[in-house]
Formats: structure tokens, C-alpha cells, sequence
């Protein structure tokens, strides 16, 4: 059996890990675009904060390709896939023949089009380590960043560069920040705690045209940069699949064995969509752990195993500048909202089940919640009073208790 | 000097035992057993020596033999008027014996053929034995320096202060014949030297002959002086007669289960056995448990018409069996069977607890 | 007023280098001894509540803890002691009896221990636990005076009921009132896996506990609380409690507030009335009612379950022992004064009833004088405190014996003697959830279980030393104790020499 | 494999796991030096109301989310123990997002901690098992 998989990051860690569970002996190769060791991409902004290092960064230690007796072929990209010869064909124009594929392309960012854009000097994405690399190559204590984009690629961005340039604005066309995963209240926090932290923000604009060293904003401001970095979105890298006659919607379609519409090819991770089970719909979560899980249940479908992945949730932990913030699931029903100015916590029920919720400040044990979310656990089974105080297990039935700290789990 | 039994001293003592039985009741001479005895000079240290013979009294036979020490004419005179008053004397006589430089400070002995008087019994309320036991227990508690040390029929014991061999010759076993022999050579531990306290243990025609140390003493003592036993001697060869009389003689166990009280086998064995075996065993010992007979022995047991020998429980003393023809044999050790019969049919050691019995042209393995 | 101001007994000491502040002896101390001062910022003692019961002492996961005597004292005085003169401060401010707990705590000499044990050298052989078998199975009941056979000569096995204990060491009766469900489930399971026996004391027997009813002891007592047809069916034997070693002639007072639901149940009384045990039985009032009652309840379980009999150690115990013994019970159950109990008036545990080692030695050799000690067992209670004292009980002439205090003790009991007032911090002597849960029965029956093997085990090695490998060649064989120190009457009484003769 | 585990009907609440745990994780030879007038950060933490008290640390699930889920790789499994290196980890809380037992916990120096079973301690056995008072916690195979 020859296993080859397209990627190097969460998801293609997460197959080689799948196929290694059932295979020990089939041949795996893997091919990735970049040149390095696998590693995490979310930890790039912790790399410039000094919090981490390239050694450390790595997602999974030296010498994990051979202890999986996993090839690669790093710094290549593949250009097609052939399913009806197996085979795929690398940039170089040779073609590599498998048995089961895994396509794990990841996203690209979105560089939405804006005049001028060209002519900026200073610019960059906030994506890769490369990327990261980059950025920092530009900055001096006395630049000013621009960042276009305050949803999570573009804050963390900001996090790390705070006290490292002279000044930081955060632009986005949305009307609060983290758009995506927080609520306007929530926003308003996180925003105030930055502000606080030196990050200037200016919503519900965007830029119209770029010069080498300023962006003119919709609104007639203009923000003046020495480096600009654009985190306005990423589009998922569907072509492989989609060009040689794959389902893709917005992401690669993937069923709950994480297998496309074609045979034997198998797709995970930001390229990808997952069944959300708390909305109850498919879409993209472009989120490591969903990654890699989605990666691990290909593998181990791939090398024959029983894996099904349909527990996938949106949920995201982030912090800034101490400041932590947990939230999953999807804000829909009633809302229990308590807050303190500092802390945030949201909670949202629907159905006698929690939907998500949103915590900011004191995060601690959040993924009691989280498990609520994904378990689809009724609430009339468990002590509401207490857990909307604070994630516990004692809000359990003692019976539920005892199997949880009693049993093997 | 010390006495066994005086003053509340007990004497623990080591010792040899040897034993012969004819099967087919041919009379075997006394100085075959004398023989056999001698051998093991070395198990005793001087301090007694004795022997049971059987059938030796043909012409008394049904007429109880009673060997009596005596210290003085005292004990003598007291003895003899209690005997009379109970007693109807067919025989009496000095005991014959052959004066020996090895053999000293002799009691006076004496021996007399009885029989119970008719209205003496009839007033006891009591049967023979039990009148002829109690009699016995009376003269040696009650009355100071008179001890009948054989009290059975057409049996009788000797023994004195002395090795075997010598205990022998003094007193003529030559002359005597008996279908059965017990002999016993003792060391004891502590100096007693008083005659009484020699081996055999006799009551009425049980005799005992007796190795070892019985770490049950006390509590085999207690139980069994519920039953009206006074145990004077603090011996064990006399707390051993007193539980086969009573087990045999009064509740009426055969020999097998009474090896079975007082040698029981372990628990572990007994669950092994049937269901049934396993009923009687816990049976035996549940309700007999104060006899059980703990620490190391090997006795012979005479009585009329057989022979038993058994080991403790754990076989801590040597004991070995033989057989030649019709007849049987017993000893401390091999040598002691070997040296009056070299060509044995067969020669072998039983487990502990297990008991061999002889008895007389193929009888009942019982006494009585 | 201040004449009724008693000075603390103890002082807790804390190393206030060691404390860490961690509360464990604040959150665990039922008196309330420890708090965390805020403004002082670390732990205090009021020891005016403290009963020693050493809970925070054990606890205290830096040693920071000790509880030392009081040097406090009063002039002293070899004859009204400073316990004497509190005592009369406090009676005459109550009016009231004293209430104590557990066993007699006075000097009075301890038989036991001027009693020493022989062993076997040279002339006889000292056996190997470790290679040879050494039984202590035993068997209680009532043995037939002669034998019977069947028709084909074969003895007829049958006897009166016996129970079979694979160590002649039973758990003394204590109610489920008196101790916790905890306490009772840990005796239970720990009787059941040593092929041993418990006993229910007088507080019936809860309903999750008939599952042990093989190795359970039933107890009738004078309240009669819980008892019916079913619980006396339920256990292996049945014992009517005559008296008890700690407060011989006195009945027992469990407060209405050590019943809660549970034990109301068990005990067929409403929740939360006081549970009275009168003095004597009612239906009681010689030897012959008592044999009324013996056949009573042998007739009520047909005729299938041993009864015993349990009295005090009195002056008289021999003849009434020998009394029992032809009532038709099937065992006599000696009880000591130095005996335990849940509750019971201080002068009367400490002044009432003789010791059980001479209570012992009588009624044994008073059995065999009167030629029936085969017709009963007899058991003894009221302080067997080790191996060695089970060894010197069956060598005086006991058949087993009950350890209650002992096996407190290895379920954590300190010996504070405050079991009365229900506080107990080891979960023993207590109906509060909170101070129950604190006795895990899975540990508790673990360590009864390793308490009595370990005691096994060194009863066999002193078995083997004697050169005995069974039991009952150790029952009634006094010639292997010597006593040390006593008197003429006191050897005569318990039928031993004296040690070097 | 054994693993800790917790019954609720033996907890006494008295805290004294949470003790031992930070003494066991401090690599200090003497506890009070370790623990005095310091407030502990334990891997196992109490629970309590009323009456109810438990307490609650890694389970080591057979399969955990938190290794799933970990961003830098700085969560393991190691022999079946759960095990976090902390000079990989960032603290960047996605094992608290998704630990079910909220048995991850964040230390003061920002990155996470959990309980690794005392392999690095006492060796064989938990320090909170070892000094449970009421064996309410246990390390056992089920």
C-alpha cells in the first residue's frame, strides 16, 4: 500500500499518525510546498513574542518522518491529480503513483483587490513561518505597522509585535473585532484591553488605495505604515481537487470518513469542510485540533481502519496580552451573559443543550463547556444553576461523576 | 529426690520403645524382647526401663493381675486390707525377681491374682472394669507409697529404675511367655528414679509404652480429668492411657478413631476425603478436640488380643513396623527388629497419624 | 463560675515553622479546635475542645501538630487526684453521672501481662509455621457427652449447631448506632473474608448487611431493638447479652440525636427518640427464665443456630457460667471489665467487675470440676489486645475470643473515650454523613483483615514454639504459662506456676 | 494501565491531595520549605459543595483531545501518560478548550500544567494517592 499525502501541517501529521495507528508497514510519502520540519502555524506570532523558536516550534519532534518511516519531498508542490491513473504530478513534471491519497493543501490568504497595492514596499501575510520571518525582517522599534484585519490572524499579529514597533493600527471594515468568534460586548473588551496594550484600532473602514507607505481608508483617513500586513481572510487551496473533477463547495467537500467524492482520495484540514454539529451544517473550521483530527481519521480510514469524525465544533482559544479568551460552538438560543467588565462569559442554550459559549478573563476549565457543546449533553440532566456559575464537574449527576472520575475514559 | 507427679512436677523425657506380637498367639519368650531392647542402649540413660507381656498368665487368665510397689510394710499392710475388702484373693506373692548389682533400691513388690467381690461390685453400681479402674486410681491417689502398677488379666507389667535390658534380668522375663510384648527404655529429662514412673503405663490391661514429649499435655490432662481420671504422674505415657481408655473403653471408638482423635489428621487432609470421611473426621475432631494429642511421640499400645502403634501427627519420632510370617514387630528403630529377626517380610515406616494394629488370630481391631 | 472553670486537659502544639496553613486540621476537626486567623494570618487551637482524638496530628501533612498533657496542675495529692476533684467540680455543677466511653483506663494490674508463654527447647521440637501446618480452626458449640452409630457401626456425624471459625477471633458486639454503617460495613466484609464472625450488638441488623448473615452474630438484648424472626434467621448464631464487662447491671442509653432514619429503622424506634436498653431483661429474672428464652429463640430459628450467652465478669462468674452452661446455651461469652463501650457512667466502668483473665481461668476450671466444659463453648472478651493475649485467653481455657477496642483501633479509633458525645473524627463512633464518609470500609475491612492475619500469624509462630500445631492442644493448656509477680492466690486462680518452676 | 481515579463517596475535602501534589511538583526535599506562605498551584484541585467533595486531575483518557488539539506539540502520550513539555508549550489554552475534565490548568509562569501521574516524582506512586487520607483517590488499573 503506498500512501501519499499533499501538506505538512496539522492535517498531514494527523494522517500520518491515522495510517500509522493501522499500517506500520505500508509506504507513506509526503510532499509539502515548504522547505521545513512541520510545524505550527499559530505559532508563528509566538516565535517574533520570543516565546517560542524555530527548534520549538516544531509541531512534532526531530526525527518524527523516520520513527513513522514516512518520506518527504519538501520544497515541492504538486501541480495535478490523476485519479484515474493514481498518479499525481509534481511541479518538476514527474508524477508520483499512489494508493490513497490525502490531500492536506491548507488556505491561502486573501489579498482582496486594492489599488496601489503594488507599490507598497513594506507588505507581507501573516500566514506562514516564512511569512513570519519576513515581517520581522522589516521592523525596526520605530515602524509603524498597519494591519489590515483584526480577525485572529491579524490580532495575534498585532500581540507580537507590541512594544517591538512604535506604533500598530488594526484596520477592518467590520464593526468590532474577532468577528467571527466574539459578540459585540465581547469585542468591546478584548478591543479595550488592547487599546490599553497600545494597539490603535479603526472599524468599519477599509482601505480604497495603497501608496508605498500609507493607505488611504474609505472613510478619507489616511494611516501612514513603514510595514503593512494583510489578514483581511484566507480562501482554502481546493484546485488540486476541484480541477480534476472533485466535489468542492467553498472548501473540498469531505464526508464524516474525511473521504472526498473521488475514491480513494482524502482530504483534511483548512482545504477542507467538516460537519458542524453545532450548527449543524457543513463549513469550513479552519482550526488546528479540527485539522488534525480530520487528518487522523483519514489515516486511519486510509489504511483500513474505522475512523469517523463528526464531532467537529468551531471553537477557538486565543489570548492577548494575558488577556484569554475561549469560546466554541455557535451563539444561537438564550443567552446567559454575565460580565464584570473584565470578564466576559457568554452562554448560549437552545434545545436543552448549550450551543456555545463565549469566555474572556477567566477562562479556567472551559472545556467542561466545550464538551457540553460537543457531547449535545441536555441540560436537565445536569445542575444549571452551577454550571452557569462556573465550569464543574459537580454540576453532573453523582452517577455521571462516578463514571467520569471512576472509569476508564 | 524427685518423684513424677510430686508436688506437681512434670518430668518430660525422650526414650525407645519396642514391641513384638504374635498374630497367631504362639507364646514368644521373654528374653526375645530383652534382646530387642538392649539394642537401643543408647535412647536411655538408666533412669528405667520396663515391659508389658501378654498372655503370660495362662493358668489366671480370667483373673485380674495386680503388680503393686510398695515403700514400705505400711503402705503394704493399708493396701492389702483395702484389697481384701473389695477383693477376692486367688494368689498372692512376693513378685519373683533376681537381685542384680545393677539394679538398686528395689520397693517391695508384690503380686496378686483378684477378682472383684460380688456384693463389693453390685454395691458400686458400677461394671468391672469401671470398679476395677477406680479401685486402681484409688489405691495409687490415696494411699501413700503403694502404687499397682498392672492391673489387667492374664497381662502384666515390669519395670523398675535401670536400663531395659537389666529391668529384664531382674525381673526373669526368661521365664515368662506371651503371645505380645511391649518393651521401653526411658530418658527422661530430669532425675526422678522413682519406679512407678518407669514405662510401661498401665490401667487395667492398657499398657503404654511411650517416645516423646506431648506439648498437648495440659490441656490433653484437663479435659480428660472431666472424666473422673486423676492424672498423679504427670506423665504423658499415663494422660496417653487415660485417653485411650476413655475413648476406646467408655465412648466406645474403635482403635482407627481413636488414632483419628488423638492423631488427627490435618484439615487439609480432611478436606481432601470423601464427603463422608470428611463428616467423620470433623466429627471426631470437633467433638474430641481436648484429646488431640500434640508434639512429638510414638507409642505401643497393648491390650488384650492386639497391638497398636502410632505416630504423632507430623512423624517427629522414628517409628518403624515389620512383618515376618504371622508375626509383628515395633521399635524406635530398625536395628531393634533386625537383631531378633534378619529376614522380615516386610519392614516399614507409617506416616504420622497413621496407626498400625496387631491382632490376635485376624480379631476385631479393637480391644473389647 | 469560676470553681467550674476546668483548665483544658491537653494543649495543642503547632510548630509554627512546619504549619503550611493548608486547614486540613480545621476542615477535619469535629470539635472545631482549629481556625485560620485572617489578621494573624495562620492557625490557632482552642484546646478547651480538644478530646485528643489525634484526627489532626494524623492528618497534618508536615508533623506541625503535636497534642501534649497539660502541666497544668492542681497541689498534688496522691489521694484526690486532679481527675477526682474536676469530677466532683463538674457533679456538682450538673448533678448529673459521669458519662465516659470505652474501656477502663485505671491502673488495675493487667493479668495478661504478668502471664508468659513457654516454648519448646531440645526435648521436644518447635514446629515451622512456614513448613509445617499450623491449624487454628475451632469450632463452637456444644459437644455430645457419648456417641451414636448407625446401623452399620459408622458414627452419626450430626451435632448441634457449631459455627466454624477459621481464627479464634470473633468482632465483639457493637450496634449500629454506636458505630457508624461504615464501621458495621467494615467489620462485616473483614468477618466474611477471614471466616470469622461480627456481631451486631443490640441495634438490629440494617437491611444491606443480611448479604454477611453468614458470618454475622445476632444479638438480643434487653431493648429487643430490631429484633424479629427475620434477623434472628438471618445470622449464624444468636446471642443474648446478659450484661456487658464496661457497665455490668446498667443498661445502655443511645441519644434519640445518634438515630437518625437509618438507624431508627434498623432499630424498629422512632427517628430521633432515645433508645433505653433496660438493666435486666424483662422477661428475665433467674437461670430458669433465661433457659426460656435460650429454647425460645432455638425455636424460633429451628433449633439450626447456636446461642450464646454474654455476661460481665462479676464476682460470681463461675457459678453463673456453670448455670448457662445447663440452660441450653451453646456457648458462654465472658466479658471483662476492661471492656469497651459506646457510653456508660465513669464510676461504673471504672469500679465494676473483675478481670477477665481470672474471670476466665474460674469459670473454665469450674467448668471441668462440675465435667461440662464440653457442653458449651466459652468466648472471652474485654480487652484482648494482641496475639499474645488471644494465645494466653485459649491457653487459660478459652475456645476464641471477641476483640472490639482492638479492632477499633485498626479502623482508626485514638482511644479519646469521647465516643459518646457522636463527634467521633474517625467516622467510628458517629451518625454524621460527614464524619461517617471519613471511614472508608474499603480500607477499614482491608486493615481488620491484616489485622487479625497478622495476628494469626504470630499466634502460629507461638503456637510452633510450643512445639503445637493445632488449636486445641493449646485450649485449657496452662501448663504453658507461668505467671511473673503474682500472688499465691493469683496463680491458684488462674491455675498456673509461677514462672522458674 | 492505572491510572487515578477519584470516588466521591471517600472524599473528605480536606484538601490535603492539592498539598502534596504542589510538594510533590515543587523538588523541594522538605514541605514546609516547599509550601509555606505560598499559594499552591496544584494538578489536582477539589471540588466541593455541601457535603460533595472530590477531587479532580488529569484522567490520562486513553484519547485524549488535549493531545489532539495541542498547537505546538508540547502534549504527549508517554507510555499512556498524558505528558505536557513545558518549554514547548506557549500557553496558548487550547487543551483548557478542550480538556472535559478541566484538568489542564495554567501555571504562573503562563504555560499549562497537568498532573503526569508523579512518573518524575515519587516513581511508581501519585503523591496524592500515596496521602489520600480515605483512599478516596486511588491508582489502579480498571
Amino acid at each position: 500500500m503506498k500512501y501519499v499525502i499533499i501538506g505538512n501541517s496539522a492535517a498531514a501529521v494527523g494522517c500520518v499518525e491515522g495510517i500509522r495507528k493501522v499500517d506500520g508497514e505500508g509506504e507513506i510519502l509526503l510532499i509539502s510546498s515548504e522547505p521545513h520540519h512541520t510545524y505550527s502555524r499559530p505559532l508563528i506570532s509566538y516565535l517574533l513574542m520570543g516565546k517560542t523558536d524555530s527548534e520549538r516550534m516544531k509541531y512534532r519532534p526531530e526525527g518524527f518522518y523516520e520513527r513513522n518511516a514516512c518520506k518527504t519531498m519538501l520544497g515541492r508542490a504538486v501541480t495535478k491529480i490523476s485519479p484515474d491513473s493514481k498518479k499525481i504530478t509534481l511541479d518538476d513534471g514527474s508524477e508520483v503513483s499512489y494508493d490513497k491519497l490525502m490531500v492536506a493543501t491548507g488556505s491561502s490568504p486573501f489579498i482582496p483587490p486594492i489599488a496601489g497595492y503594488d507599490k507598497v514596499k513594506n507588505k507581507t501575510t501573516f500566514m506562514s513561518l516564512d511569512d513570519a520571518k519576513e515581517l520581522e525582517s522589516m521592523l525596526t522599534t520605530d515602524s509603524d505597522v498597519m494591519i489590515l484585519g483584526a480577525g485572529l490572524i491579524g490580532l495575534k499579529c498585532a500581540e507580537c509585535l507590541i512594544g517591538k514597533v512604535k506604533s500598530i493600527t488594526v484596520v477592518d471594515m467590520a464593526p468590532r473585532i474577532l468577528p467571527s468568534i466574539l459578540d459585540a460586548d465581547g469585542a468591546a473588551i478584548v478591543q479595550k484591553h488592547l487599546e490599553k496594550c497600545g494597539v490603535k484600532f479603526i472599524l468599519e473602514d477599509s482601505s480604497s488605495e495603497f501608496s508605498e507607505n500609507s493607505a488611504k481608508l474609505k472613510s478619507g483617513k489616511t494611516v501612514k505604515f513603514d510595514a503593512l500586513v494583510m489578514a483581511v481572510g484566507v480562501r482554502p487551496n481546493i484546485s488540486l481537487v476541484s480541477e480534476c473533477g472533485g466535489k468542492v463547495n467553498k472548501g473540498v467537500y469531505t464526508d464524516e470518513k474525511c473521504a472526498t467524492s473521488i475514491k480513494d482520495i482524502y482530504a483534511g484540514g483548512d482545504c477542507s469542510e467538516s460537519f458542524d454539529s453545532a450548527l449543524g451544517d457543513v463549513r469550513i473550521l479552519a482550526l488546528l485540533p479540527n485539522a488534525y483530527m480530520q487528518g487522523l481519521t483519514a489515516g486511519t480510514n486510509m489504511a483500513g481502519g474505522e475512523a469517523v469524525y463528526d464531532k467537529a465544533i468551531p471553537m477557538n482559544a486565543i489570548g492577548f496580552c494575558g488577556l484569554h479568551i475561549i469560546t466554541a460552538g455557535v451563539y444561537e438560543g438564550d443567552a446567559y451573559i454575565k460580565t464584570d467588565g473584565e470578564n466576559y462569559k457568554a452562554l448560549f442554550c437552545k434545545d436543552n443543550m448549550l450551543k456555545g459559549f463565549i469566555l474572556i478573563g477567566d477562562v479556567a476549565r472551559a472545556g467542561i463547556y466545550t464538551s457540553l457543546i460537543r457531547e449535545k449533553t441536555p441540560l436537565n440532566t445536569l445542575d444549571f444553576e452551577l454550571i452557569k456559575d462556573k465550569p464543574q464537574l459537580m454540576a453532573f449527576a453523582r452517577k455521571e461523576r462516578k463514571s467520569r472520575l471512576g472509569e476508564e475514559v | 529426690m524427685l518423684k513424677e507427679g510430686f508436688e506437681g512436677n512434670r518430668i518430660p523425657s525422650g526414650c525407645a520403645v519396642s514391641g513384638i506380637f504374635s498374630k497367631s498367639g504362639e507364646r514368644i519368650p521373654g528374653d526375645k524382647i530383652i534382646k530387642s531392647i538392649a539394642i537401643m542402649h543408647e535412647r536411655s540413660n538408666g533412669l528405667g526401663g520396663g515391659f508389658a507381656g501378654y498372655g503370660i498368665y495362662p493358668e489366671y487368665k480370667d483373673i485380674y493381675a495386680f503388680h503393686i510397689f510398695y515403700n514400705n510394710s505400711r503402705a503394704k499392710s493399708e493396701s492389702e486390707s483395702c484389697l481384701e475388702e473389695n477383693f477376692e484373693i486367688a494368689s498372692m506373692s512376693v513378685m519373683p525377681t533376681r537381685p542384680i548389682p545393677e539394679i538398686t533400691d528395689s520397693p517391695i513388690i508384690w503380686r496378686y491374682f483378684v477378682n472383684p467381690k460380688k456384693r463389693s461390685l453390685e454395691e458400686s453400681q458400677l461394671d468391672e472394669l469401671e470398679f476395677v479402674a477406680r479401685f486402681v486410681t484409688k489405691v495409687n491417689s490415696n494411699i501413700d507409697g503403694a502404687y499397682i502398677f498392672s492391673s489387667g488379666k492374664n497381662m502384666g507389667v515390669f519395670k523398675a529404675v535401670g536400663y531395659p535390658e537389666d529391668v529384664g534380668v531382674f525381673y526373669k522375663l526368661e521365664e515368662y511367655a506371651g503371645y505380645s510384648w511391649t518393651a521401653h527404655g526411658r530418658y527422661p529429662t530430669n532425675t526422678p528414679g522413682w519406679w512407678g514412673g518407669a514405662h510401661p503405663f498401665a490401667l487395667l490391661d492398657y499398657t503404654i509404652v511411650h517416645n516423646g514429649e506431648i506439648s498437648s499435655y495440659d490441656a490433653n490432662r484437663r479435659h480428660i480429668e472431666m472424666f473422673g481420671y486423676k492424672c498423679n504422674l504427670l506423665t504423658d505415657t499415663e494422660v496417653i492411657t487415660y485417653i485411650i481408655d476413655y475413648l476406646v473403653r467408655r465412648v466406645g471408638l474403635t482403635l482407627q478413631e481413636t488414632a483419628n482423635v488423638i492423631a488427627a489428621p490435618f484439615w487439609s487432609t480432611i478436606s481432601r476425603c470423601s464427603e463422608e470421611e470428611k463428616n467423620r473426621l470433623t466429627y471426631l475432631r470437633n467433638v474430641f478436640a481436648g484429646l488431640l494429642i500434640n508434639g512429638p511421640f510414638s507409642i505401643i499400645l497393648g491390650f488384650n488380643g492386639g497391638m497398636m502403634a502410632l505416630n504423632d501427627r507430623l512423624k517427629l519420632r522414628s517409628m518403624v513396623v515389620a512383618e515376618k510370617g504371622d508375626m509383628g514387630y515395633v521399635a524406635s528403630e530398625e536395628s531393634a527388629i533386625r537383631i531378633i529377626e534378619p529376614d522380615l517380610d516386610r519392614i516399614w515406616a507409617p506416616e504420622g497419624g497413621e496407626p498400625v494394629i496387631f491382632t490376635l488370630n485376624g480379631g476385631e481391631q479393637k480391644c473389647r | 463560675m469560676p470553681i467550674n472553670y476546668i483548665f483544658p486537659d491537653f494543649e495543642v502544639r503547632r510548630d509554627q515553622d512546619r504549619c503550611i496553613a493548608c486547614r486540613a486540621c480545621e476542615r477535619q476537626c469535629a470539635n472545631e479546635v482549629h481556625r485560620y486567623d485572617e489578621d494573624l494570618k495562620k492557625m490557632v487551637a482552642d484546646e478547651s475542645k480538644c478530646v485528643n482524638c489525634h484526627r489532626c496530628v494524623s492528618l497534618c501533612p508536615t508533623r506541625a501538630i503535636k497534642i501534649v498533657k497539660t502541666d497544668n496542675a492542681f497541689k498534688e495529692n496522691a489521694n484526690w487526684t486532679g481527675t477526682l476533684i474536676s469530677d466532683i467540680y463538674r457533679q456538682a455543677e450538673s448533678g448529673g453521672m459521669l458519662s465516659t466511653s470505652m474501656g477502663n483506663p485505671t491502673p488495675l494490674p493487667v493479668y495478661w501481662d504478668r502471664i508468659l508463654i513457654n516454648a519448646s527447647q531440645v526435648t521436644n521440637p518447635s514446629i515451622d509455621p512456614l513448613r509445617e501446618p499450623m491449624e487454628i480452626r475451632t469450632f463452637i458449640g456444644q459437644k455430645p457427652d457419648s456417641i451414636k452409630r448407625d446401623e452399620n457401626g459408622r458414627i452419626i456425624t450430626d451435632t448441634t449447631p457449631q459455627l466454624e471459625l477459621s481464627v479464634p477471633i470473633m468482632f465483639s458486639a457493637m450496634s449500629y448506632g454506636s458505630i457508624s454503617y461504615n464501621a458495621h460495613e467494615s467489620l462485616a466484609r473483614a468477618a466474611t473474608e477471614l471466616g470469622t464472625f461480627y456481631n451486631t450488638g443490640e441495634g438490629g441488623l440494617h437491611k444491606d448487611f443480611y448479604q454477611y448473615g453468614p458470618n454475622t452474630i445476632v444479638q438480643v438484648a434487653s431493648g429487643r431493638f430490631g429484633v424479629h424472626k427475620k434477623y434472628l434467621e438471618a445470622g449464624a448464631a444468636i446471642e443474648i447479652k446478659m450484661g456487658q464487662g464496661a457497665k455490668p447491671g446498667i443498661g445502655g442509653h443511645l441519644p434519640g440525636a445518634k438515630i437518625p432514619a437509618d438507624v431508627a429503622r434498623t432499630r424498629m424506634i422512632p427517628e430521633g427518640t432515645d433508645a433505653i436498653s433496660p438493666a435486666p431483661h424483662h422477661d428475665i429474672y433467674s437461670i430458669e427464665d433465661l433457659r426460656q428464652l435460650v429454647f425460645s429463640l432455638k425455636e424460633a430459628t429451628d433449633y439450626k443456630k447456636p446461642v450464646f450467652v454474654k455476661i460481665a465478669a462479676v464476682h460470681n462468674v463461675a457459678a453463673i457460667a456453670s448455670g448457662i452452661a445447663r440452660s441450653g446455651a451453646d456457648a458462654v461469652v465472658i466479658d471483662g471489665f476492661r471492656g469497651g463501650t459506646g457510653s456508660a457512667p465513669t464510676r461504673i466502668r471504672d469500679n465494676v467487675g473483675i478481670p477477665i483473665e481470672l474471670a476466665l481461668a474460674s469459670v473454665d476450671q469450674r467448668l471441668r470440676d462440675e465435667g461440662i466444659r464440653h457442653r458449651l463453648s466459652l468466648i472471652v472478651a474485654g480487652s484482648v489486645r494482641s496475639s499474645a493475649d488471644v494465645v494466653k485467653a485459649i491457653a487459660l481455657g478459652a475456645d476464641a475470643v471477641y476483640i472490639g477496642t482492638g479492632a477499633l483501633i485498626a479502623l482508626g479509633c485514638h482511644l479519646c473515650r469521647t465516643c459518646y458525645t457522636g463527634k467521633c473524627n474517625w467516622g467510628i463512633a458517629t451518625q454524621r454523613p460527614e464524619l461517617v464518609k471519613r471511614l472508608n470500609p474499603n480500607v477499614g475491612y482491608q486493615r481488620l483483615v491484616n489485622l487479625v492475619t497478622a495476628w494469626s500469624h504470630e499466634m502460629k509462630e507461638m503456637m510452633g514454639g510450643m512445639g503445637i500445631n493445632s488449636i486445641e492442644a493449646l485450649r485449657g493448656n496452662r501448663l504453658m504459662l507461668r505467671g511473673v509477680g503474682l500472688n499465691e492466690t493469683e496463680l491458684r486462680i488462674l491455675g498456673i506456676k509461677h514462672a522458674g518452676e | 494501565m492505572k491510572r487515578v481515579y477519584v470516588n466521591e463517596e471517600w472524599c473528605l475535602g480536606c484538601h490535603l491531595c492539592e498539598y502534596y501534589c504542589a510538594f510533590a511538583n515543587s523538588h523541594v526535599n522538605d514541605m514546609a520549605k516547599a509550601l509555606k506562605g505560598k499559594e499552591i498551584h496544584p494538578n489536582i484541585r477539589i471540588e466541593e459543595k455541601g457535603d460533595i467533595s472530590f477531587a479532580v486531575s488529569c484522567r490520562h483518557c486513553k484519547d485524549p483531545l488535549c493531545v489532539k488539539s495541542c498547537i505546538s506539540g508540547a502534549l504527549s502520550i508517554d507510555d499512556g501518560v498524558v505528558r505536557i513539555n513545558r518549554d514547548k508549550c506557549v500557553g496558548c489554552y487550547t487543551c483548557v478548550l478542550v480538556c472535559p475534565y478541566g484538568a489542564i490548568l495554567p501555571s504562573p509562569s503562563g504555560v499549562m500544567q497537568k498532573c503526569e501521574l508523579c512518573v518524575e516524582n515519587e516513581g511508581g506512586m501519585p503523591n496524592c494517592v500515596m496521602h489520600c487520607p480515605n483512599s478516596a483517590i486511588v491508582f489502579e488499573e480498571r
